[in-house]
């Protein structure tokens, strides 16, 4: 295969993914979430079970008219999305879900996908303040507090996973996983999780769009494909932290009959993992913004730090 | 010119470009949203240099948490939407910025682009990401403590600072 | 930190877990949505849907739309002279209900035309779709109002346990003594 | 292979821009913003010649880094200096007379 064709067929599989993987956690979250609550959820689309809610979501969104407000800083509200949207498209390319299958096999993958999600938190700030609103603003200054907060969390957390497998590539994290890992680094697994919900401001970390308080926090003026992109980003982000929690804390293509079926058994993990986040946003209530921030500072990173040294000196003790 | 020396241009035009927009435009939250594109660019400029590390750190910390920070610190300062005369100085007082800053850039350039020869060409072979790591917590491991140290004082310094006018807002009537 | 504080904090983990595990029962559990349009909904009986007209009672007495709390009932009616039926008698007059109209964008279903109605012609019938697109078509005519009689549930049976109505209680009774002649009864006040 | 040239006159073309910006600009933050890409020419450099493969040049990757994160720390620092100054004056002209608000406490 010559190096375009390569670069052409990993460019499509990647949006490809991009594309299909967040529509099926979403119509997870509307199943399971309705399941969860008594309900059916979303039944006639597509006829079975409603499976093509969200694609009819995307072609109602597209057909919505597209509205800038008048008193809106027009580039920056207009390319916010895209903002939001491509760290994640970006970061998806470089999780690998099989040693010989990921989009882009970066030699510092777990620091490129750190890097990356933390650009998307741009896409809200600009949204935010350029909507010319004042929920927006409110909403995109909680959610730069919250993201600025949780990053510290997440990237320890990451650091210690990375200390354990001695590699910044995330393919070579998930070939030195052992099972021992889960209790190994069980903090730090805890600490990425409730870290990578906060990131994404889902419940219950979604101050930022507390729809009581803020309408839609930064999001509030937005419209049409604009607004789908904002929540696409959104389910790419569930689908990113989920494959990465998989790859980095349970041994992403580990497993029985891993040899050919790997990505099979990381995409599952991920699955379960997003069906997690799917079951915290149905099981429990907002925080407030203090207690946010007290769980950050005194809960996380103090327990993030924690997990570091427990690593450094095991990884010391053993070498 | 090598391909590599036309990519370098791009990003380096792109940075250098976005550099001078966002210290002259008047819209206040425009100006940390060009330092964005900025480093962004930058961060490219060292991926063409071969530092992929480095590019990520300035990615991860300077996009994503000063720039974050900067515009944080721009929203609840009052940045309105639209172009504002105030954010910059009188025309004369710009004019003398001007001249002071082309001169700097000229005299950086005037001496640093002989000594490009001097020094060599960049032949993407700089210690790698495996090199750096040993580096820094070889070499450079006392300095590397002790700006771990640097960090907790800024944090507490900031804490602080802020408790200070919280402290000082509780006082007054 | 206070002490309510401590308090929330130490009930923060189990009622977490309690949130998870209620959630998750539900999950296993049959879901309370009713698939309306798809299966019928089951009503509980004597549901108010609709009031129905049986115009063959209606003597266009009026009692209905006076009470009405709303006026949203509409009557129509002339009076038609019946002849005697006999010889010597005399003619009848009679009501003939013309127009007979309930407005259900104003009615409030508080059944006080039926609870009124003294010759049993409005009944309530559960039936429910009868939504329209304009507001003017909730005015509903008599024709429409009589269709839904076919609707309405038969009376609920009379309680088994309960007295037999008063006319059938009267019929098992001995007839009363007949009274005393007024002649001596007079006579008697008199001594 | 790429010729020093390049990034060393990017170097200095954000010196400058930096520079102008420390000077022609009265909010605080923007000031910051000119501090930044000062900083950041001083990094182009050091990746630069780190880049070179030259034992000479060898740390210039390492005090990138360090560069980075004295940057941070400034920052952070900086910030939480602005807004207290914010707070007290209600604006963030570096060019107003010193203290402005003093006078009202």
């Amino acid at each position: 295969m010559s190096p375009a064709v390569e670069v052409l067929v990993r460019t499509v599989a990647v949006l490809a993914a991009f594309l299909v993987l967040p529509l099926l956690v979403g119509q997870t979250e509307h199943k399971v979430m309705a399941h969860m609550q008594g309900r059916l959820g979303p039944m006639y689309a597509g006829g079975f079970h409603g499976w093509a809610q969200l694609v009819a979501d995307g072609v109602k969104f597209a057909q919505k008219e597209d509205v800038t407000p008048a008193a809106a800083d027009r580039p920056v509200f207009r390319l916010a999305p895209a903002v939001g949207l491509v760290p994640y498209l970006v970061a998806l390319a470089a999780v690998p879900l099989s040693p010989g299958l990921v989009g882009a096999d970066a030699p510092a993958s777990a620091v490129l996908v750190l890097a990356a999600t933390a650009v998307g938190i741009l896409g809200t700030l600009m949204a935010g303040w350029a909507s010319a609103n004042k929920y927006s603003l409110l909403g995109a200054m909680r959610a730069a507090a919250q993201l600025l907060s949780y990053e510290l969390p997440l990237v320890l957390a990451v650091a210690s996973v990375c200390l354990a497998a001695g590699s910044l590539s995330l393919t070579a994290i998930a070939g030195a996983w052992s099972p021992w890992w889960l209790l190994w680094q069980l903090p730090g697994a805890f600490v990425f999780l409730v870290a990578a919900v906060a990131e994404l401001q889902r419940p219950p970390f979604d101050m930022p769009v507390a729809d009581s308080e803020l309408v839609f926090g930064a999001y509030t003026e937005y419209t049409g494909l604009r607004f789908a992109f904002f929540l696409l980003a959104e389910y790419a982000g569930i689908v990113l932290m989920s494959l990465l929690f998989a790859v980095l804390y349970l041994g992403g293509w580990k497993g029985p009959l891993s040899g050919d079926l790997g990505w099979l058994w990381t995409l599952l993990k991920g699955f379960v993992v997003s069906v997690l986040v799917i079951w915290m946003r149905v099981a429990w209530p907002r925080l407030r913004e203090d207690q946010l921030q007290r769980l950050a500072w005194l809960g996380l990173v103090p327990l993030a730090l924690l997990q570091l040294a427990l690593t450094g000196v095991w990884v010391v003790a053993t070498a | 010119m090598t391909g590599l020396d036309v990519a370098f241009a791009a990003a380096g035009t792109v940075a250098a470009a976005s550099a001078v927009l966002s210290v002259t435009t008047r819209h206040v939250v425009h100006a940390a949203l060009w330092l964005v594109v900025s480093l962004g660019a930058v961060a490219g400029c060292y991926l063409v240099l071969g530092a992929e590390f480095v590019a990520l750190v300035q990615v991860l910390i300077y996009v994503g948490a000063v720039v974050v920070l900067v515009l944080f610190a721009l929203m609840l300062t009052r940045a309105p939407i639209g172009p504002n005369e105030e954010v910059s100085a009188s025309p004369l007082h710009r004019a003398l910025a001007a001249v002071l800053a082309a001169g700097v850039t000229a005299l950086l350039a005037a001496v640093l682009v002989p000594l490009a020869r001097v020094v060599g060409a960049v032949r993407r072979g700089g210690p790698g990401t495996t090199g750096l790591g040993e580096q820094l917590f070889g070499t450079w491991v006392w300095p590397f403590e002790a700006l771990s140290v640097l960090l907790l004082a800024a944090l507490v310094a900031a804490l602080a600072v802020a408790g200070m006018a919280r402290g000082r807002g509780a006082g007054e009537p | 930190m206070t002490e309510a504080a401590k308090g929330s904090r130490a009930a923060g983990i189990p009622g977490l877990v309690r949130g998870l595990a209620a959630t998750a029962r539900t999950l296993a559990r049959p879901t309370h949505t009713s698939e309306y349009p798809d299966a019928p909904p089951s009503l509980p009986p004597r549901s108010r849907g609709v009031i129905a007209l049986l115009a063959e009672n209606c003597t266009s007495c009026m009692l209905c739309a006076r009470e009405c709390p709303d006026w949203c009932i509409y009557i129509d009616s002339h009076k038609e002279t019946v002849p005697a039926t006999t010889p010597g008698g005399r003619d009848r007059q009679r009501n003939v209900l013309d127009r007979f109209a309930i407005d259900f964008s104003l009615c409030m279903y508080c059944g006080i035309c039926v609870e009124v109605c003294p010759f049993d012609a409005l009944f309530w019938s559960p039936e429910f779709e009868y939504a329209e697109l304009d507001i003017r078509e909730l005015l509903h005519e008599r024709d429409r109002l009589g269709q839904w009689m076919a609707t309405v549930p038969p009376p609920p049976a009379l309680d088994e346990r309960s007295a037999d109505p008063a006319e059938v209680s009267a019929l098992g009774k001995p007839a009363r003594a007949p009274r005393a002649p007024r002649q001596a009864a007079a006579e008697e006040g008199q001594a | 292979m790429i010729h020093l040239e390049g990034p060393f006159l990017l170097a200095a073309v954000l010196a400058g821009a930096g520079t102008y910006g420390v000077l022609a600009r009265r909010n605080a933050v923007l000031v910051l913003i000119g501090v930044e890409l000062v900083l950041n020419a001083a990094t182009v450099l050091l990746v630069a010649v780190g880049s070179t493969g030259g034992d000479r040049w060898a740390a210039g990757w390492v005090l990138t880094l360090f560069v980075i994160t004295i940057a941070a720390a400034e920052v952070c620092v900086a910030l939480a200096v602005v807004l207290v100054l914010f707070r007290q004056r209600g604006d963030v002209d570096v060019t107003a007379e010193a203290m402005a608000g003093e006078g009202r406490r």
